[in-house]
Parts: structure tokens; sequence; C-alpha cells
């Protein structure tokens, strides 16, 4: 995952009139509203890798709802952050199909072998908890930021924070 | 009440019933009549015997049906 | 009064032609078609336990206590969100239910504070009473789980706290900021148990909140609770008494603790505002007792002297010898009164009677003059009434709204809240106004065109509007031929149709685009159900006059007058403008708008009064002015106004007060104006007194006496005691015996009485034999004049001309938090929001003269100068900048000037040519006058405390 | 003759297990050998323990290899790939596979065949027969055929589509939607998955079908974003399709991803988030057939309704009611999860048994130790000791047995399996996922697991047994939505029948 850049006011408008257009193109009048919040909140984590707090007011202005409009949608959800993840952020799944092949010795081996515990960030690397990637047969399953794994047991783990340490440094 | 200003509140009624046109006189007078007092309208009538050069002509006009 | 309770249904009653019919445990109920069965059942004596839910905001089904069991359905459905269904079998009371709303309480409790002897909510708390209503014993959870972090209480508004721990989440104050205020400013943040009420904000005060009260009055619990409350502790007593700020006239419970007021409470019964409230009306009532009350009557020689307490008695014997000795020396009409629209109607009357029976002259004016004068003249000119044709609830029905010159969500909130609601279901909103008030854009809101035009130019707006209208074949032409006078009709179409009104041509004056005025006009006509709403950005110009009868054309044109949904509605400054006026408080007629010249008419007065009436009209308040400077003015009794800092070009109204021999002030504190008195008599404020207020709907709604009055008399027994020692006794031993006197003198107001208002709630005037319960909607099958007549409205451009001099117009506004010259609510917390009037500026105009924003600017203007703090804004269009004129010290009326509306001398406040640069100092002005503030207002306290 | 085509899955599930770099090494090792052939990248066969599965085409049809890594490309082409040479990794015949053999196979007919992304495989395969013949009949024929068809949806709730679309197509108003609930949150479930990254036209076609039926020219499917391997497969799915002018004015698709919330998968919390909100729940009635997105009459099913609707337009709604049995028509795309040898994707008539589906087809436990327990349809769904393996999969039999069928996902677990755990964690998503609206849900899912917490520590577990039996009936009757509803399945099937594992 590449770096992101810093939050820039004029980036952001762009991105939020980008959505909103979108959002009229399809939905017509339907659009009026918070239509494209999601995809506004999106956006701007895909491009500044969180939401940052001088967000919401430019999403309120932008939709025309209220900040606190756009406060309470941005912590309903999990996958938005307000502050920037690490470089890397790995989804363990924990779900129960993950579960019946082993993830918690898994997670347990994170916390105990890497110091990382869900919710942490440690050498760049975020650790997160999911529930269900869709890859129930083959698990534990988790996704290394976009990438899906599978079969994950304590030497993947090590090797894959191993991976990461070197292509890091 | 000072000319100059009794001058300017007759001309706004006056340049405001403009476009009623030739009943413009007429209805000057009766909104004088209506919400002046009459000390006003005297002395509304004391500025025209003074020469009224300020005065539109319709509130001259107006004024000799007071 | 003991505290009654207020019945909550649980969802809102619906209003529906059709019924249904079904039976909740055994009982048949017939309930509109669209209740609930939550509100069925309430409706009918079942009270269902229940949280989430209150009739103030739509049924949401969060907390699962009103479950119900309906045969033939599988489950336990919620009542809050099932509708009633004709043949409905439902029970209520059942085991199953009764374990379930036990388990749900249970759950409840276990993630609650258990302090209720020592909660400010004990004994006004839901969230007890349901604990208790199901039977509550125990927690088997224990109190050791995750609970609700108990972080510290948000302590930030000045009014309320709010205390998170308490919360149990069910979303009231929530639904109520959005469906109720249409504020949007709370949220629920996170989800699960983590889910928490919240600003999205720091805290409250730094938030979106506008401090409407309308969460802490949908709280179940202690959560959002008023500080008064946790002060003084839960009120025992309660009066239903009607608001005394601005012309929406909301009704309260006052409620009280002894003789201590704790909380104004919004009354849900109360038709103007259904419960609802905004932060002056809810919040900011502290003035009535603040220090600076005058509480003991006052005179003195020269305004140079310090006052003297006085006993009440030698008050009125001072302030009678010198009017009787001022008309002995310089003639009868030496004299005049100047009634309030802060006052009741009873204390207007009073006021405007003595001076026509006792003074024996008709000068007499209101403060009025300078709002709403322009309305009353248009209004009755071409419908026949000086009143706004509906009700507020009509906004319900309209399709577009037309708002003009008002800036609702400040100036009348509660209204712009109905308004919102209405907007929010798709109703389509044109604003034309000069700046971009929040109803332009704002969250859930905007505006399908903003006309934002000059100031000043209204006229040649309305009339390319109306010309639109008239020559795209707009015209309702059915309505017109039935309703209208056909020949006035006539002229003012040919008149309309000149070119010279096209949108194009005025494109220049107004700076509105032909296009964007042209698909104005369309929508406007077009709508099934076209309201106007105006304020003072149409009446405080130099063609206020002109542009209501300008609206008056337009809206009868469309067919836009006479039915729910429609109409031409100012939006009233103060909260007895309509019924100051409708008590005859202007110079040149009686109650009910009838000339002083009516025989008639003069003749019910002199049978009733007693005396011989002067069938000549009376000075105006700004006539009065200038005949003080001329000589002809030496006396002036003036209750509840402050004109020496709420009219213009101040200095010219200080020199005419100076000019007076005798200036008698009636108010609550030593105001402005009181700084040029020589009699001080101390008023009451709304919460001592009994009365009327009528609102801009023209509904009458009773004040009541919450507390005693501070200085011992009511201002109508002030009124009386003066007419007493003037000779003239007026024998009232309660204010309802002066309405029955206006009931009999005034055909309009015949059939009210307080009996009647105490039966009805509230009653809309014109009431009497023909509309014994009021009239909402007024103008229903005929005009009142008969025909509607059109008037012809040719713009002239006002004198007040920008140059090189004073490049920049000026217009003035309010801000919701505070009021007027700030007489009540500058002595209120409300200054937490506005502590200071500033100069918006557009940051073009801005950047020319090197002003930052927050820089002390000089606003300077042919009449006078003043400063003030800059602040940038692009809501003002380049040209014009805009300010309040809240506070005293930013004395904007000094810069204003002494134009005035060509038919009623409504001042020009709208448009002042300025000249606005940095300074570093205060004005000259502003020196002088902050000066000789504290020589004016020196007291020699003769009396002992506690005696006068 | 052209090039012969090599087939390797690029569905998420086999790229996970390596299917990208088999792909490159099969490309690079053709290429080294100057073999022409035509890599093909199709969606997954649902054989998930032989992926990365490898196929070419042969006179006698596609055969396989698997599971492939890259190390075994080399001795493949040594072995005469792509001619179906004798490999150890050799499958025979996909088609002749028992896998395969004993399914029927009409949703998924296609996935792990086709190239999802070829408009041409996708016609040349039955794709658009079904929606052309939508066309050629009309709404109402369409209505009928659903209605014939027996459909029921296949989100879980098991309502019958055709109704659901019946009641849309006579609502009034201008505008209505349809929209596809693709946030399969459910644990052990991927079927929604693999079909939209295997075909996903099926899925564009269900869409216009249902379009025309109720005269709807939007739909939205909102996709989960822990999916991005769908998103993206859609994503292009979409702007081909436009392209073909299948999606245009007439009928377009809108494709929203949602941002982590299980809850999204309730369909009035999906339609809430859907318009900008938190995703919270909205009592019903009204019913989003009713007023549904932006208060419009609104179709929302699940993706499996909605890919089935083709086949039945194809064939016939009376071929597709043809399958199944009692109320439970036509197929059932199970997924077999979890602890399993033989897991993935298996189509079947509904009826078959539990036990046929994780013994004989599964092949018992991944681990080889004891069956103890199969949890079907998801986190909401109820624990089953192997005594009750017999019990059919259909929505009757299943409510019957105290569970559900759910999206038709079954996790195996083996003997190491705590099951007062698999309770407790049935609370603790319940308290992770909730909206937080009602209250059972929202507090009662916490005090839940606190309380099972106790009883493994041995704090008085009959009484708190008994509040947690409590607390779940209060969940169960009282709770807004499905979430908190059914919450209790879990809880309760795992401690009435593993009670010996509640103590400490």
């Amino acid at each position: 995952m590449a770096d992101t850049p810093e939050f820039d006011v004029r980036v952001a408008d762009a991105l939020i009139a980008a959505e909103i257009a979108a959002a009229r193109d399809f939905y017509g009048e339907d659009a009026n509203g918070a239509t494209a919040l999601l995809p506004i909140l999106h956006a701007l984590q895909a491009r500044f890798g969180c939401v940052p707090a001088e967000a919401v007011p430019l999403v309120a202005e932008g939709l025309n709802v209220s900040r606190a409009d756009v406060r309470g949608v941005l912590s309903f959800y999990h996958d938005f952050r307000e502050a920037p993840a690490a470089r890397h952020v790995l989804k363990l799944c924990r779900a129960e199909a993950c579960q019946a092949r082993g993830c918690e010795r898994v997670a347990a081996h994170l916390a105990s072998a890497h110091g990382l515990r869900p919710g942490q960030t440690r050498d760049e690397l975020t650790l997160e908890n999911v529930y269900c990637l869709g890859n129930c047969t083959l698990g534990p399953a988790a996704l290394l930021d976009e990438r899906l794994l599978a079969n994950l047991d304590e030497s993947a783990v090590d090797a894959l924070i191993l991976g990461l340490k070197e292509s890091g440094s | 009440m000072k000319p100059d200003k009794l001058a300017r509140m007759a001309n706004d009624i006056a340049h405001n019933l403009a476009a009623l046109g030739d009943a413009a006189p007429a209805a000057i007078a009766e909104h004088l009549r209506h919400f002046w007092t009459p000390r006003m309208r005297k002395e509304l009538l004391q500025l025209i015997q003074a020469g009224g050069a300020s005065l539109e002509p319709t509130v001259v006009e107006a004024a000799r049906a007071l | 009064m003991p505290l009654p309770k207020v019945i909550d249904y649980g969802t809102p009653l619906r209003e529906s032609a059709d019924t249904v019919t079904l039976t909740i445990d055994g009982r048949a109920v017939r309930v509109p078609k669209g209740t609930a069965i939550l509100a069925a059942a309430r409706s009918h004596g079942i009270e269902i336990p229940k949280l989430c839910a209150t009739d103030m905001v739509e049924a949401f089904g969060s907390c699962r206590l009103c479950l119900v069991e309906i045969e033939g359905r599988r489950g336990t459905p919620a009542s809050c969100t099932t509708p009633a269904e004709d043949g409905m079998v439902v029970h209520t009371q059942t085991a199953r239910l009764a374990a379930l709303r036990r388990g749900v309480m249970e759950l409840y409790i276990s993630d609650h504070p258990l302090d209720c002897l020592t909660c400010s909510a004990n004994g006004d708390c839901e969230l007890q009473d349901m604990a208790g209503a199901v039977g509550l014993r125990e927690v088997r959870y224990g109190q050791d789980g995750r609970k609700h972090r108990t972080e510290a209480k948000d302590e930030s508004n000045p009014y309320f706290t709010f205390d998170s721990s308490k919360c149990i989440v069910c979303s009231r104050c929530v639904r109520a900021c959005a469906e109720v205020q249409g504020t949007f400013a709370l949220t629920i943040t996170g989800r699960g148990l983590e889910s928490k009420v919240s600003t999205g904000s720091f805290d409250f005060l730094s938030s979106e909140c506008v401090s409407c009260g309308a969460c802490v009055q949908a709280c179940p619990t202690a959560t959002l609770n008023e500080k008064s409350v946790i002060e003084h502790g839960t009120p025992t007593g309660a009066t239903i008494t009607t608001c005394a700020y601005c012309g929406v006239g909301c009704s309260f419970r006052a409620e009280t603790q002894g003789g201590q007021l704790v909380r104004m409470v919004p009354y849900k019964r109360g038709q103007a505002n259904e419960g609802h409230s905004c932060v002056k009306g809810r919040f900011a009532y502290g003035y009535a007792t603040h220090p600076d009350r005058i509480t003991r009557p006052m005179i003195r020689a020269r305004i140079s002297d310090p006052w003297r307490e006085v006993s009440w008695d030698e008050a009125f014997a001072h302030a009678a010898s010198e009017f009787r000795r001022i008309q002995a020396q310089y003639g009868r009409e030496a004299v005049g009164g100047i009634t309030s629209s802060r006052c009741t109607n009873e204390e207007t009357f009073l006021v405007q009677k003595l001076v026509r029976a006792v003074f024996g002259n008709n000068n007499v004016d209101n403060c009025a003059r300078v709002c709403h004068s322009p309305t009353g003249y248009g209004l009755k000119q071409t419908f026949g009434t000086s009143a706004g044709t509906q009700d507020f609830k009509s906004v319900a029905q309209a399709d577009v709204i037309l708002l003009i010159g008002a800036n609702p969500t400040d100036a009348h909130p509660v209204f712009a809240s109905r308004m919102k609601r209405r907007l929010r279901e798709g109703a389509r909103l044109i604003v034309a106004d000069p700046r971009r008030i929040d109803l332009v854009r704002s969250p859930h809101i905007q505006a399908a065109h903003h006309l934002a035009l000059k100031p000043g130019t209204n006229v040649a707006l309305i009339n390319a509007l109306a010309h639109v209208v008239v020559s795209e074949g707009l015209v309702r032409e059915d309505y017109v031929r039935e309703r209208c006078d056909l020949a006035s009709f006539e002229a003012w179409a040919r008149f309309i149709a000149d070119p010279r009104h096209a949108p194009e041509a005025s494109a220049d004056i107004t700076g509105v685009p032909a296009g964007e005025l042209r698909a104005a006009a369309r929508l406007y006509a077009t709508a099934r159900n076209a309201a106007i709403y105006y304020g003072l950005g149409v009446t405080e110009h130099s063609q206020g006059s002109t542009m209501v009868m300008g609206m008056a054309n337009l809206a009868m044109a469309t067919g836009n007058v006479g039915r729910v949904g429609v109409g031409v509605n100012p939006l009233r400054g103060q909260n007895n403008v309509q019924g100051a006026c409708d008590m005859g408080s202007f110079p040149h007629e009686f109650s009910g708008y009838r000339h002083v010249s009516d025989d008639a008419t003069r003749e019910v007065f002199e049978q009733l009064w007693g005396v011989a009436l002067a069938r000549e009209p009376g000075l105006r308040i700004p006539n009065m002015v200038d005949e003080a400077q001329s000589g002809h003015f030496k006396g002036l009794y003036i209750q509840g106004e402050d004109i020496a800092q709420s009219d213009p070009d101040t200095q010219n109204v200080i020199a005419g007060l100076s000019a007076m021999e005798c200036v008698v002030v009636q108010d609550l504190f030593l105001n402005e104006t009181a700084k040029y008195a020589h009699v001080f008599l101390p008023g009451a404020s709304f919460l001592e007194k009994d009365g009327t207020f009528t609102n801009a709907e023209r509904r009458i709604s009773r004040v009541r006496k919450v507390i005693a009055p501070l200085a011992g008399l009511a201002d109508w027994e002030v009124t009386l005691g003066l007419a007493a020692a003037l000779g003239y006794p007026m024998q009232y031993a309660h204010p309802s015996e002066i309405m029955d006197e206006i009931a009999r003198a005034t055909p309009s107001f015949a059939g009210v009485s307080y009996a009647r208002l105490d039966e009805l709630g509230s009653i809309q005037w014109p009431c009497n034999a023909a509309a014994p319960t009021g009239t909402p909607i007024m103008h229903v099958e005929r005009f009142v004049r008969g025909k509607g007549r059109f008037m012809l409205t040719g713009y002239v451009p006002t004198e007040e001309r920008t140059g090189e001099r004073f490049p920049l117009l000026l217009t003035t506004g309010r801000i919701l938090s505070q009021y007027n010259v700030g007489t009540q609510t500058a002595r209120t917390p409300n200054t937490r929001w506005h502590d200071e009037d500033l100069l918006e500026i557009h940051p073009f105009d801005a950047e020319q003269r090197g002003i930052n924003d927050g820089d002390r600017v000089l606003l300077r203007s042919r009449a006078g100068a003043t400063s003030l703090r800059a602040q940038i804004s692009e809501r003002v269009q380049p040209g014009v900048v805009y300010t309040t004129f809240h506070h005293a010290r930013s004395g904007v009326n000094v810069v204003t000037t002494d134009y005035s509306d060509w038919a009623t001398n409504c001042p020009e406040y709208k448009v002042t040519a300025v000249q606005v640069t940095r300074t570093a100092a205060p004005s000259d002005w502003q020196r002088e006058n902050a000066a000789r503030a504290d020589f004016l207002r020196r007291i020699e306290r003769e009396l002992p405390e506690g005696a006068g | 003759m052209s090039a012969p085509r090599v087939y390797v899955p690029a569905d998420a599930a086999a790229l996970s297990v390596g299917a990208d770099a088999v792909a490159a090494a099969i490309a690079a090792a053709a290429q080294a050998r100057g073999i022409e052939i035509q890599l093909v990248r199709t969606g997954t066969r649902g054989m998930l323990w032989l992926e990365p599965l490898v196929e070419v085409d042969t006179a006698d049809g596609r055969v396989g290899y698997g599971p492939v890594n890259p190390a075994d490309v080399a001795s493949l082409f040594d072995a005469g790939f792509p001619d179906a040479g004798a490999h150890p990794l050799g499958l025979g015949r996909i088609d002749a596979l028992p896998w395969m053999a004993r399914q029927q196979r009409l949703s998924f007919e296609r996935v792990g065949v086709i190239d999802p992304l070829s408009l041409v495989d996708y016609r040349a395969h039955g794709g658009l027969a079904g929606l052309q013949h939508a066309r050629d009949t009309g709404a109402d024929a369409v209505l009928q055929q659903i209605i014939d068809s027996g459909l029921r949806g296949r989100g879980g709730a098991g309502f019958p589509a055709g109704i659901k679309w019946r009641t849309v197509a006579q609502a009034p108003g201008p505008r209505k939607y349809i929209v596809c609930n693709a946030d399969e949150g459910d644990s052990g479930t991927f079927a929604d998955r693999m079909l939209i990254e295997g075909d996903p036209f099926a899925l564009i076609e269900g869409m216009a079908i249902a379009g025309l039926a109720v005269g709807a020219d939007r739909g939205v499917v909102y996709l989960r974003s822990e999916y991005p391997q769908a998103i993206a497969v859609l994503r292009r799915a979409l702007a081909l399709a436009r392209a073909d002018g299948l999606l245009g004015a007439h009928f377009d698709i809108d494709l929203r991803v949602g941002a982590g919330a299980y809850i999204c998968g309730e369909e009035t919390s999906l339609l809430e988030s859907l318009e900008g909100r938190r995703g919270q729940v909205r009592a019903k009635p009204p019913l989003p057939a009713h007023h549904g997105l932006f208060g419009r009459p609104t179709v929302v099913n699940n993706v499996l309704t909605l890919t089935a609707v083709p086949w039945i337009l194809r064939h016939g709604g009376k071929a597709y009611a043809d399958f199944g049995c009692g109320r439970s028509r036509g197929s059932m795309p199970v997924q077999l999860a979890g602890n399993v040898r033989h897991g993935g994707l298996f189509e079947c008539a509904f009826g078959i048994t539990l036990r046929e589906l994780v013994v004989d087809i599964g092949g018992g436990t991944a681990s080889g130790r004891p069956l103890r327990a199969v949890q079907v349809g998801g986190p909401l769904g109820a624990y089953f000791p192997e005594s009750l393996l017999d019990t059919p999969l259909d929505y009757e039999a299943m409510a019957a047995a105290g569970g559900l069928l759910g999206h038709a996902g079954i996790v195996v677990f083996d003997d190491s399996v705590d099951m007062a755990a698999q309770a407790r964690f049935a609370f603790e998503f319940c308290a992770l996922e909730s909206c937080g609206k009602c209250t059972p849900c929202r507090i009662g899912s916490t005090r839940g697991a606190e309380t099972l917490a106790k009883v493994s520590r041995g704090i008085a577990p009959e009484a708190n047994l008994k509040v947690v039996e409590d607390l779940c009936t209060v969940m169960t009757d009282a709770s807004l939505c499905a979430l908190g509803g059914l919450t209790a399945l879990p809880v309760m099937s795992a401690i009435r029948h593993f009670r010996e594992d509640f103590g400490p």
C-alpha cells in the first residue's frame, strides 16, 4: 500500500463533488440528501487513508446535511477510520468458519509472538478483526490490504510478517 | 415640521401614486386627509403658498382639494 | 396551579376523514386512519408502556416496551409502529407481554446508574415510571457489566446539561432535533452498546445546536435536563401562558416551585407552536428577574438631574401635572403616547384610550410604525383588513413558498421549523433576499431559487414576477373574475404588462437574472398551493407599502388567497404587533382598523368612554420627533418601547426627546430612551401579569400571571394610575374586563372573552357571531372588502443612493439568540452565542478596504457613524454590508436615516448608503454616548429598601 | 484451429491459494516452450480443496488438474499439457467428478466454466435468453413465471419472490428500484461472492428481468467491502454491459460498496445505508415493496434469488419448480465450510440431508477428528449435533428442527470445539454488529455474553443459564430485526444440545 498524501481541501472537495455528481446522474432527484455519503467516505479514505475530522464539514456542506449527520454515519461503519492506519492492514477473520479452522490460535500467536492485538499497530502493520471474508473453506482467512489470504497458521503468519518487514526496510 | 421634511413626505406620496395618472391628485389628497395631522396639512398649504418650488405638481394640485 | 399532567399519545395523532374501528383490551376504539395502535389506545385511556415513543415525533420502534399481541398475527409487534386497522383485536396486557416488558426494563436498568433519589429527574422520569409500570423488581445481570462510559457531563450549554451516563439511547432527542426543529444537530455515534447520543462535535455549545430545547423536552430521563431544574428541583406548579418574544406567540407551561419560575416548557396544545420552542422563549427568561430591573417609580425635573425614587402616587401625580401643564401651555396636541407591541392587548388598548379620551387627541402610535405598518396599509387596501391571511399550520399544505425579506430561522424560529418540515416533505422554496439566509441552503433544506436582489428594489422584483404571470398567461382568470374587482385587475394587468416590468428590463435594477426570475415566477404561479411569507425586508423600505400591495396583487392574480396552504403572510416582529395594531394604536384608527373620522365608530367610543373624541388623525412616531424639534410636541408617555435605540437616525430621535419637557418611560429597565426621560414608571414582564397577546396569525392567546409584579403593579394598573391622576379614573378589576370592553366596541373581536379563550385555548380573529370559534383562514368565500382590489405598484427608486462617499448599502436583521435591541436577551446567557453585533462584509469589499475578519471598522452614513467588528462573509453580495442591531453599544441606528415608507412612514432601515473603513477606536458618537450614559442614569436613592 | 484454451480460476478463493501465480507460470511455460495457448480466467467450480484447479478443453470435454502449484507447471507441460496427458494431479473430466455429477447446477451452471467478463461466452452458454424471453412475453408473463417457479428469497427469510415482485409491480409511483442484497456477511457463506466473481452477467440479467417485471429502470447492488475481488469483477461487468447496451437508460445498475456492517444485510438497514445514513433497521410496516429506497416501491432480493431468475425465464417456472420438495422449490447453492474435508459450493435441489452433505459429499471433518457440531445458516443459525444430521435441508424442515436454512452455509466443527464459547460468541457477534437501535439487541447481546462468561466461570450456572434463557426469549420476541431476534438460535441450540460444555 502506498503512502497516503496529506489531507488537501481542494482535492477533497473535488472528490466529494464527483461522487455527488455521479449520484445525481444515476438517481436524479432521489439523490438529494446523503445518497452519495458512503461513496464519498470511501473515496476520501482511499485517497487520504482515513476520513479526517477536517473532512467532515466539507462532506456536510457538499451534501447539505449536518456535520452531526456525517459523524453519525462515519462512526457507524467499521471500515472508516478517522486517523490513518499503518502502511499495511491485516484483517484477520474471526468468524465461525475460520474459528472451526483455527483462527483463534492464529490470533493468539499474533498477540504472543508479534505483540499484535486487534486494533493495534506494530512495525507498519495494523491488525484488525473482520467477520467473514467469504473464504470459509480455506480458513483461517485474512485480508492483507486487498489481498485475500488462506490457510493461515502460526508459521504462515511469521513468514508474512517477516516478509512485510523485509519489504518495508 | 421642517419644510424640507414635509415636502419630501408629500413628494414620496406623489411619486408612489403617480401610476394612477389623472387620478393621482385625488388619491394624494385622500391620503393626506387620512394620515396627516391638520397641522401638517396646514403647513403643506403654507409651503405651497410660499412658492412650493420643491413640490411635485400633483401635490400642489392635491392640496387644492384639502 | 398544581402541575397538570400532559397526555403523551406516544405517536402523532392523525387527521383523516376515514376512520378505523378496532378492539383494544375488549374495548371498541375508533380512530382516524393512519393512527398507530399506541395512540389509538392512549386516546381511549389505555396506557401501553413506552419509552422511545412520544407524540412529538414519528414512531421509531426501538424501546420494545409497547409490544402488543394482535389476534391472528404472529409475534408481538410494537404498537407504535403498527397502524390500527379495521377489525383488529389487540391485547395490551398479557402474561407474555408482561414478561417481555420486564425483560426489556431489566436490560435498561442494567445499563443505568441507580441514583434515582439524588437524580434531578426524580419524580419526572419516564424510565423510573416505566420500571414501576412493568413491575421490575430485580436486575439479575448485576451492575458489574459493561455500561455507558461515565464521561464528564457536558455543561457547555448555558441552559441545560447532557449527562450521557443516564442516556437510554432512545433517540428521542435526535429525532426531535431533526423532525421538530429541523436542525439535525444531534446524531447517534458508534453502534451497538457503544451507541451514544452526540452532537458530532466537541460539545453542545460548539456544535450545530441552536438550543431550541426540543431535545431536552423529548428526553425521558435526566440525560438532557435544564440547569434550572437541577438547581431548584422538580417544579410543582404550572401556568399556561404566551411567550413575549417574537410574533409566533408560542404557548408555554411556565413551571414553578413556590414563587420561583423553574422552567418554561413549550405547551403541546398551544396551537401556534404545538409544543415547540426556541432558545429565546424556552430559556431566555432570566431578564425578568435581572438585577437591572427597576422596581420603583422615579422622577426628575431635568435629565441632567439624578433620578429620585418616589412612590407610585407621586410619580403619577407628577406626570399628570406635567402633561396638563404642557397641554395648557402648548395646546392639546402637544402631548401623546406610544403603546407597546411588547405589552398585552389590554394594556395597549388602555394607553390609546388614555391618549384619545384623556389627552383628547389622536397622538398615539406604536412600534409597529417602525416594522409592519406597511402591512396594515397594504393588506387593508387590497384585501380589506390589516392582517395576514393564514394560520401557521397552513404552511403544511403549501407546495411552493415564496419567502421575501424574512429570515425565519433566526427571527421566527418556531415557524421556521414548521416551514422546514414542509420543505423536507417536498415543497419548493423561493427566497427573495439580498442576503443568503440559512433557508437558501442549510442541512436538508435547499431553496429552488434565491433571488438575491439589491436592497431597495423589492417593487421592481415583484412587478417583474407579476409581469411573467400576466404575460405568460398564468393568471387564474376564473378566480380573478369571481373574487376580484375586475376593473382594478384590468388596469393592473395593463400596467404590469408594460415591457418596463419585464424581468429582462428590471434585471439591471434588481440584479436578479431574468431567467432565474422567470423560473421562479412560473414555479409560484403554477403551484397547486403557493404561499407568500414575508418580513421586515418587505416593509422597512421607502416602498414598503407598495411592496405589500404588490405581493397581494400577485397572490390574487394566481388565485392564492382564501384557502389553506396559500395566502400573504407577514411574519410579525414582536409578540403583540398584530394585537397592538388591532387595538387602535395608530393615530388614524380605532381598534378594528376603523378610521377616526368615521362618525359611527367615534360615537361608539364616545358612548363607552363618555367623552368627545377627536376626528382628525394624530402624529406618527417620527412626526412626534419632528414636531418636538419644531416646538409643537412636548410631552410623551412611552410604554415599553426604546425609541432612542430602536428607531432610525438615533441622533435625530435624541434631539426630539431632548426637546420635550415631559417624557414618561414605562419599562423594565432604564433603557436608552429613559436617559432622556423625566418620569420612570417600572414595567412588569409578561410573567407578572394577565392579559392577551395576538400573534402573526391573528391568534389571541392568554398571558397569565406566573409571579407577582416586581414593582407591585402590572402595566395595565400603571396606566390606570396615570389616568386617575389625570382625572379620568378607569374602572377595571381585571384585564378580562378590558377585553370585554374591546369586544363590545370592536366587531371583529365581538366573540372574544377570557371565558371563551379558556375554553378554546386561543382564538383567531375575526371572532363574532359569524365566526364563533374564530377564523383560521381569511377571505375564504369573499374578501373582507368584498372584491379583492388590485393596486398599481410603480417602482420608485429610493433616494438613498450609493455614491463616492457612501459606496456600500447597509441592511440589517436579527440573529437567533438575540432579540431586537437586546433589552431582554442581552440580559441572559444568550449572549454566549452573540455578544456583539458584527458587520458582515463580502470578501471583495473587505479586500478593497484592507479589512480582515475580526477587524474593528467604522461604519459611516450621512446620518452618523459607529464602529463594530467585521465578519467577512459570502452571505452578503458585493456592495452590501449587513449587521444586527441587538446591542446598544453598536448603535447601528446612529447610521440609519430618517427616510421612510411613503404611505406609513415606516423607516427605511433596510437601505442605508454607507462607507466602511478600518478603525482602531469607537466612533465619536459611541464615545460620547458611553460617557453620558452613566451620568444620565444616576439614581439618588431616598427611600429605604423595601418601601415604595 | 485456434489455440487450445486453458482455464485458471480468478475467483478470490482460488487467488488466495495462488491461482494467479499458477496462471503466470502456465503462461510463462507455454511461451518458453513455444506452445500457443489461450489462457482463460474463470470463476471457480466450487471444489475449493482442489484450487487452484486448472482445466483444459478436450474432445471429451474439460479435464482438470488440481490443486496445482506453480512448481507443478513444468511437469504438467512435460506430461503433454495442454493436451490432456496423464499427470498425478489429473482429475479427469470435471463434469464426471462425483462432486459435480451429484449437483443440479442451475444458478451456477456457468460459474467456473466461462470467462465471467466475456459477454460472448455468456451468450454462448445460454445467457440473456431469459431476458429475451422476458422482453418477448412482457411483465405479466414474467411475474407469472416467477410465481409458478415457487422461487423464494434465498437470503434467508424465504419470502416468495413472485409475490414480492407483484406487490412492487402493482404499487403506484413513477420510479421503482431493484435492489440486490449482496451484503453476504454470514460466516460459512460465499455463494454470492462466487457467483458475482464467476458469472456477473447472470446477476445483471436477473436484475434487468426484475426491472422489466415490476417497471423499474434502476437497480442497485449493495456489495460488501470485504469482497474486493467481487467488487472489481462486477464493476467491470457493469461497464461491459453498458458498452454492450444491455444496460442503459431503460435499465441501469449502480454498484454500491458497503463499509463493514453485517447489519446492512438486513434489507431495511441496507436501504438506510444506500440512502447515506447509519445502517439502522427500519420498523416495518411500511414494507420496502411499498416504501423502499428513497420511499419508492422497491424489490429487495438477494444475489442468489436474482440469479435464479434468468434460468427460470429460460426454462420456465414449471421446470424450476420441478426441483425441490414441499414448499421449497428449485435448487439451493449449499456452501460447505469450516472444518470439512471437501468444502465448497454444492448446488442441489432442496431435500438433501445434512448428513449427505457433510459426510458423503464433504467427506467429514478436515482435521479427521470426530464431527461434533454443524452450524447451518450463518451466525444466527442453530448448532446441530451429530444426532440431528438427518434433517433435510429445506426451509420448513430446518425450522422444525429449531434452526434455519438462511443462506445455506454449513459450518462444520470437530470435537475440539467449546460450545459454550460458540454460544458466547453468538452474543458477542450480535453485540459487535448490533445497529444499536432496539434495546434487546443493543444491551441484551452484551449482557448475554457477560452472563455466559459467568456460567463458564462457574458463577451460579443454573441461575445464570435461566437468565440467558429468559434473555433469549426477550431477544427473540422483542427485537426489531432478525439480528437480535435470531441470536437465540445459536445460543439456545448450543445449550440444548451441548449442555455439558456449560460450566466451569
